[in-house]
């Protein structure tokens, strides 16, 4: 998965939480619970949702690293990477 | 599997005809001493003799009719008629007989009969040499319309026109002659009316046959690296024509282009083009869009036939401007 | 020296396969003579020399199949000197014609109408049925095809727009029926505020165990299944209830009456705004595990307005905020005819003396409004000590 | 066969030479376009007139200049002897716009409106209803022209050259008819190919008169065509010649000649009409060697001129594709 790729389907995944959210205009390194006004359920379900969606199990612990959308999709690239299936843009 | 070429895969079926049905003989020009125009029946005088390989005059209409006559009277006829160029000599007797007699006949006469014939373009013959008329022929009710575009095809589907009570008409693009492919020698005919997806995709839908199937694939190709599906479709069959299958790609793409490489007006790319807008109206999103030769008469220059002639860049083109 | 290459002899040979050498080196060659056998698809043909001289040297055996233009022989030309080594270099295509290069002429474009330009909307077939599923109104929506056509894209954008101007800025029904819920809980909240006597207490608890432990039970749980902390908080005030059983009441015709089962209520935001409490039914009794599925259920069917009417007039007791609102306390108006609400600010790390040591410890306000009509202050704090006794021991919920 | 007669009256030593020349001129073009060929120079399809010289270079002799030529797609020698410029037709063979058909049509469709050379018809028989037309309106405008159609033997197993002939001879229309019977139809003798194979006899049925004539002598050819050319231009209708000759290439550069023998090529080239004919000039004491080495020297150099022409040529530019589809 490209990073292209990674960001369109967690932008999805967060469109399924906050669909009235205007994600067009997310700003990448602001903290997402605050812009969408997410709280600790959505953030499960999104949790949730990626581990379905690309097979990553997101520890508690590791929840802080996502916390804008940049960071998580620095976290997400790491950790496909690390599982062998992401590929860097071509 | 077997490796052959395309005449190869339309030989073995005539010799499989010749060898299970004592009604069949094949009759054309220079089909027996000369080996064949293309070279498709080398060998079967040999093997079969000069009765049942039968060399012709120069005489289109005669033959033809006479192939018309014999099948009628119980044998089984495989009429060679070189190309589609000479076949305009023999076009009374393809329409006014063979097409129309068991109609007027009040369906006590059927006529039995397959007449196979090269088309097409692309190799400098000039304007007399290169025409591309099967949409003519696919515009006659009573007589099948077959253009095999692979060397399977090239195989099943001379087989499938044997077991028809009907006439049939099969046109060998003349470039896929020497073409290669894999053939099951055991599979028997193929199914005549049946389109065959070559190539899936959701973006776009071509619809092409005979020889057209190449570029249409590598248009398909470069079109995919860029980002656009292609579905590509092989109608293998003018008459019957499969409208299901183009209206489902299209049902799924709602984008089409036809393929064709006769002249745009009055093509068969035009007939493909008003059943989808007939049956697919709603699923539009762009109109048909045709990719078809320039109206000329075929020029001798390679550059110019180049020109006249619908090349995979020119189905790209149409395509991404579908896609601005 | 000339050169003798494999000759093109038909219109579309590509390769021919040089059967035999009809003449050897050293040979007298002329215009016209036979100098080799080559077969193509069709049969053998004759091939001739087109120079005078003598045979050289042969490049290629009987037997292979080269391409067209491939150098086969040498021919020393009459009155050349013997060649001395061999030329060097592959063999070269033949001259083949130079071809110009061509520009694919342009397609013939078909014959378009002139499409009158006021009034008349260029929309393709899909697109307007597409707006009509939708209800897209087409006089807002410019299309991007040729000529300003509509197409599918340009449908689905203005549709994803208007359900975006929808849930930011609601339609009418839905502004109605937050208007309607508005009104609900104005009235309730008014009669709360008139009818009920609030007294309020609050207690600060250690939320270091209970959140270990929740660590710990989560990394063994799938994550589907994995827990949140406010299920710790909904459990140990449904547990506490068995203990103080008054809270678990309501208010009715001038009297308390005990709930016979703990329902607890949670109260819920919802996105475009307004709130709901529906009951986790048994709540003391439910698995931690169950529970949470329970409240995501819950959450989920709150937020699609889907709820029963009795999953919200089901609760005994309610708890709101939940650590969400990032409040550190919440002293709210209990939900008639029940006689206490609970409330839980967000986890703060803070100073603790622990054995006279200052440490750091996450710490929750937990607070009670309760009803004085029903129960008195004592009981309320006996109610707010038990649920601090059972975090301490939250494997036992 | 009318042959010992014409040729025992000696012609004049310059109109000999010429008669030579000319053969010898076909002979040498054919060689070179074969070269090209398999080079990769000329494409598509190529008939060459090896063989056949005498009945181009003798019938054309009676034909005026403001007579029609029409011819087939084996027309290197008819369009050389009527006297399209050597050089346009190695151009146009190239496919290069300096070609006398602008490089539209190749080796099979030679036109030069301005000599009337009305083209080479790639379809058997295609030519003939097209030869009576054109003669059809001399007669109407009461043009003492002749029309002269040449054709092969192939195209008298066509429907249309029962149809043409009869056209002509009920409607007494000035056709020369030229029928170069060279035995071989692509692959198909002539024995398997017509019931009957004396084709001036069949000529014969339509009330046309016929004759045949050895055509691998050119002065036999030249003679019959002349009787035959003025008693068409008297107007008494058309004449049907039978040429019996002999092609010594195969149909195309593509034919592998499994139809005959070897021995009967042999044969036919003995009786070579350039050959044949350079022999009785010697023996006339017409013919020196320094004559045929200026002459074989003249049209090797038009001949190379004419390569270089057509290598120079331009292509014409792709934008000029959907001219001259129509007149407007």
């Amino acid at each position: 998965m490209t990073d292209e790729e990674i960001r369109s389907t967690v932008l999805r995944l967060l469109s399924d939480i906050a669909p009235e959210a205007d994600l067009a205009s997310i700003k990448p390194n602001v903290n997402i619970r605050d812009q969408l006004d997410i709280d600790s359920m959505d953030f499960l379900n999104f949790v949730i949702a990626v581990d379905k969606e690309l097979h990553v199990d997101i520890p508690e612990r590791d929840y802080p690293k996502l916390a804008t959308l940049d960071a998580c999709m620095a976290y997400l690239a790491e950790r496909l990477k690390a599982a062998g299936r992401a590929r860097p843009t071509d | 599997m077997k490796r052959m070429t395309y005449r190869e895969a339309v030989r073995s079926a005539l010799r499989e005809a010749l060898q299970n049905d004592p009604r069949v003989f094949i009759m054309g020009e220079d089909v027996g001493r000369y080996g064949g125009y293309y070279a498709v029946t080398h060998g079967l005088l040999e093997e079969f003799g000069p009765e049942r390989v039968r060399d012709t005059p120069l005489s289109e209409a005669a033959y033809v009719g006479a192939g018309i006559g014999a099948a009628v009277n119980g044998m089984r006829p495989i009429v060679e008629v070189t190309t589609i160029n000479f076949s305009l000599l023999a076009l009374d007797q393809i329409l006014n007989s063979a097409a129309t007699i068991r109609y007027m006949s009040g369906g006590q006469i059927n006529i039995p009969l397959v007449v196979r014939m090269a088309t097409g373009a692309g190799r400098q013959l000039a304007a007399q040499h290169s025409h591309s008329l099967e949409g003519w022929y696919a515009h006659i009710p009573g007589i099948s319309v077959l253009t095999p575009a692979t060397v399977a095809d090239g195989r099943g589907l001379l087989l499938a026109a044997l077991n028809e009570p009907d006439p049939v008409f099969i046109f060998e693009h003349a470039t896929l002659y020497p073409l290669e492919g894999e053939v099951d020698e055991d599979a028997g005919p193929a199914k005549i009316g049946e389109a065959t997806v070559r190539r899936t995709g959701n973006h776009v839908t071509l619809v092409t046959y005979g020889g057209s199937l190449g570029k249409t694939m590598e248009a398909a190709g470069q079109l995919a690296d860029e980002g656009i599906e292609a579905e590509v479709i092989d109608l293998r069959s003018l008459r019957p024509l499969d409208t299901a299958t183009i209206l489902a790609s299209v049902e799924k793409t709602h984008r089409a282009v036809v393929v064709d490489e006769a002249w745009r007006t009055g093509s068969f790319a035009a007939e493909v083009g008003a059943q989808i807008m007939e049956g697919g109206f709603d699923l539009l999103d762009w109109p048909v869009q045709r990719v078809c030769s320039a109206e000329v008469p075929m020029p001798y220059a390679k550059h110019m036939e180049d020109a006249a002639l619908p090349q995979a860049s020119t189905i790209v083109q149409v395509v991404k401007e579908m896609f601005q | 020296m000339a050169e003798f290459r494999m000759p093109i002899l038909g219109a579309d040979m590509k390769a021919g396969k040089l059967v035999a050498w009809r003449k050897q080196p050293g040979d007298q060659v002329h215009r016209g003579d036979i100098i080799a056998d080559v077969e193509t698809d069709k049969a053998v043909i004759e091939v001739e020399a087109f120079v005078d001289g003598v045979l050289e040297r042969t490049l290629v055996e009987p037997g292979e199949t080269v391409p067209v233009g491939t150098i086969l022989a040498i021919i020393r030309l009459e009155g050349e000197p013997a060649l001395a080594e061999m030329p060097a270099g592959p063999p070269v295509e033949a001259g083949a014609p130079t071809v110009a290069p061509h520009p694919t002429v342009p397609v013939q474009p078909p014959v378009r109408l002139r499409v009158p330009e006021a009034g008349g909307v260029r929309i393709s077939p899909l697109a307007r049925n597409l707006a009509a599923k939708l209800g897209v109104d087409l006089a807002t929506v410019t299309g991007t095809g040729p000529g300003g056509r509509i197409q599918q894209r340009d449908i689905e954008q203005a549709s994803a727009a208007m359900a975006r101007r929808a849930s930011a800025a609601p339609s009418e029904e839905v502004a109605d029926r937050q208007m309607r819920m508005r009104q609900a809980i104005a009235a309730a909240m008014a009669r709360s505020h008139r009818d009920i006597p609030h007294f309020h207490l609050f207690t600060t608890i250690d939320m270091s165990r209970a959140l270990a432990w929740l660590a710990k039970e989560n990394e063994t749980r799938s994550v589907a299944d994995r827990l949140l902390y406010a299920i710790l908080l909904i459990k140990a005030v449904a547990c506490a209830l068995r203990e103080v059983p008054e809270l678990n009441a309501v208010w009715e015709d001038d009297r308390v009456s005990l709930k016979p089962d703990i329902h607890v209520g949670v109260a819920i935001v919802l996105r475009e705004g307004g709130l709901v409490a529906p009951a986790l039914h048994l709540t003391d009794r439910q698995g931690l595990g169950d529970l949470m599925r329970d409240f995501r259920d819950v959450v989920q069917r709150a937020r699609a307005g889907s709820l029963r009417s009795s999953e919200l007039s089901d609760p005994t007791i309610t708890i709101t905020n939940l650590g969400e609102l990032g409040v550190e306390a919440v002293f709210g108006l209990i939900y008639p005819p029940q006689v206490a609400l609970v409330g839980f600010g967000k986890i703060v790390e803070r100073p603790w003396s622990v054995d006279g040591q200052i440490v750091s410890r996450p710490l929750v306000t937990a607070t009670l409004a309760a009803d004085h009509r029903a129960l008195d202050g004592f009981r309320g704090s006996v109610f707010l000590a038990t649920i601090d006794r059972l975090l301490q021991e939250p494997d036992k919920l | 066969m009318t042959t010992e007669h014409a040729s025992l009256r000696r012609p004049e030593r310059d109109h000999a030479l010429a008669l030579l020349g000319e053969m010898l001129r076909i002979r040498r073009f054919e060689d070179k376009a074969a070269e090209l060929y398999q080079a990769g120079k000329i494409r598509g399809f190529l008939h060459l007139y090896d063989g056949e010289e005498a009945v181009a270079v003798g019938a054309m002799q009676s034909i005026a200049a403001d007579d029609s030529i029409v011819s087939t797609y084996r027309e290197h020698g008819h369009a050389l002897v009527r006297g399209l410029p050597l050089d346009c037709l190695m151009a146009e063979m190239y496919g290069k716009a300096n070609g006398c058909s602008r490089g539209r049509g190749g080796s099979m469709h030679f036109f030069d409106a301005s000599r009337r050379f009305y083209g080479g018809h790639g379809i058997v028989g295609s030519g003939l209803p097209f030869a009576v037309g054109l003669a059809m309106a001399d007669k109407l405008r009461d043009e003492k022209h002749v029309t002269a159609c040449l054709f092969g033997d192939g195209a008298v197993a066509e429907g249309i050259f029962h149809e043409s002939l009869n056209l002509a001879a009920l409607w007494k229309l000035p056709v020369l008819f030229l029928c170069e019977n060279n035995l071989y139809a692509m692959g198909t003798g002539i024995e398997r190919a017509l019931s009957e194979t004396d084709i001036a006899l069949k000529a014969r049925s339509y009330a046309i008169p016929a004759e045949a004539v050895d055509g691998m002598d050119v002065l036999a050819v030249e003679a019959s065509a002349r009787r035959a050319a003025d008693a068409v231009r008297q107007g008494k209708g058309p004449v049907f010649l039978e040429a019996r000759t002999y092609r010594f290439r195969g149909h195309s550069m593509a034919d592998p000649q499994l139809y005959r023998g070897k021995e009967e090529v042999a044969e036919w080239m003995k009786r070579d009409p350039i050959t044949n004919f350079e022999e009785r000039l010697r023996d006339w004491g017409f013919l020196s060697d320094s004559d045929v080495r200026d002459m074989e020297g003249s049209i090797s150099a038009e001949i190379d001129a004419a390569v270089a022409f057509a290598e120079a040529g331009p292509w014409e530019p792709v934008e000029d594709l959907t001219r001259y589809v129509t007149s407007r």
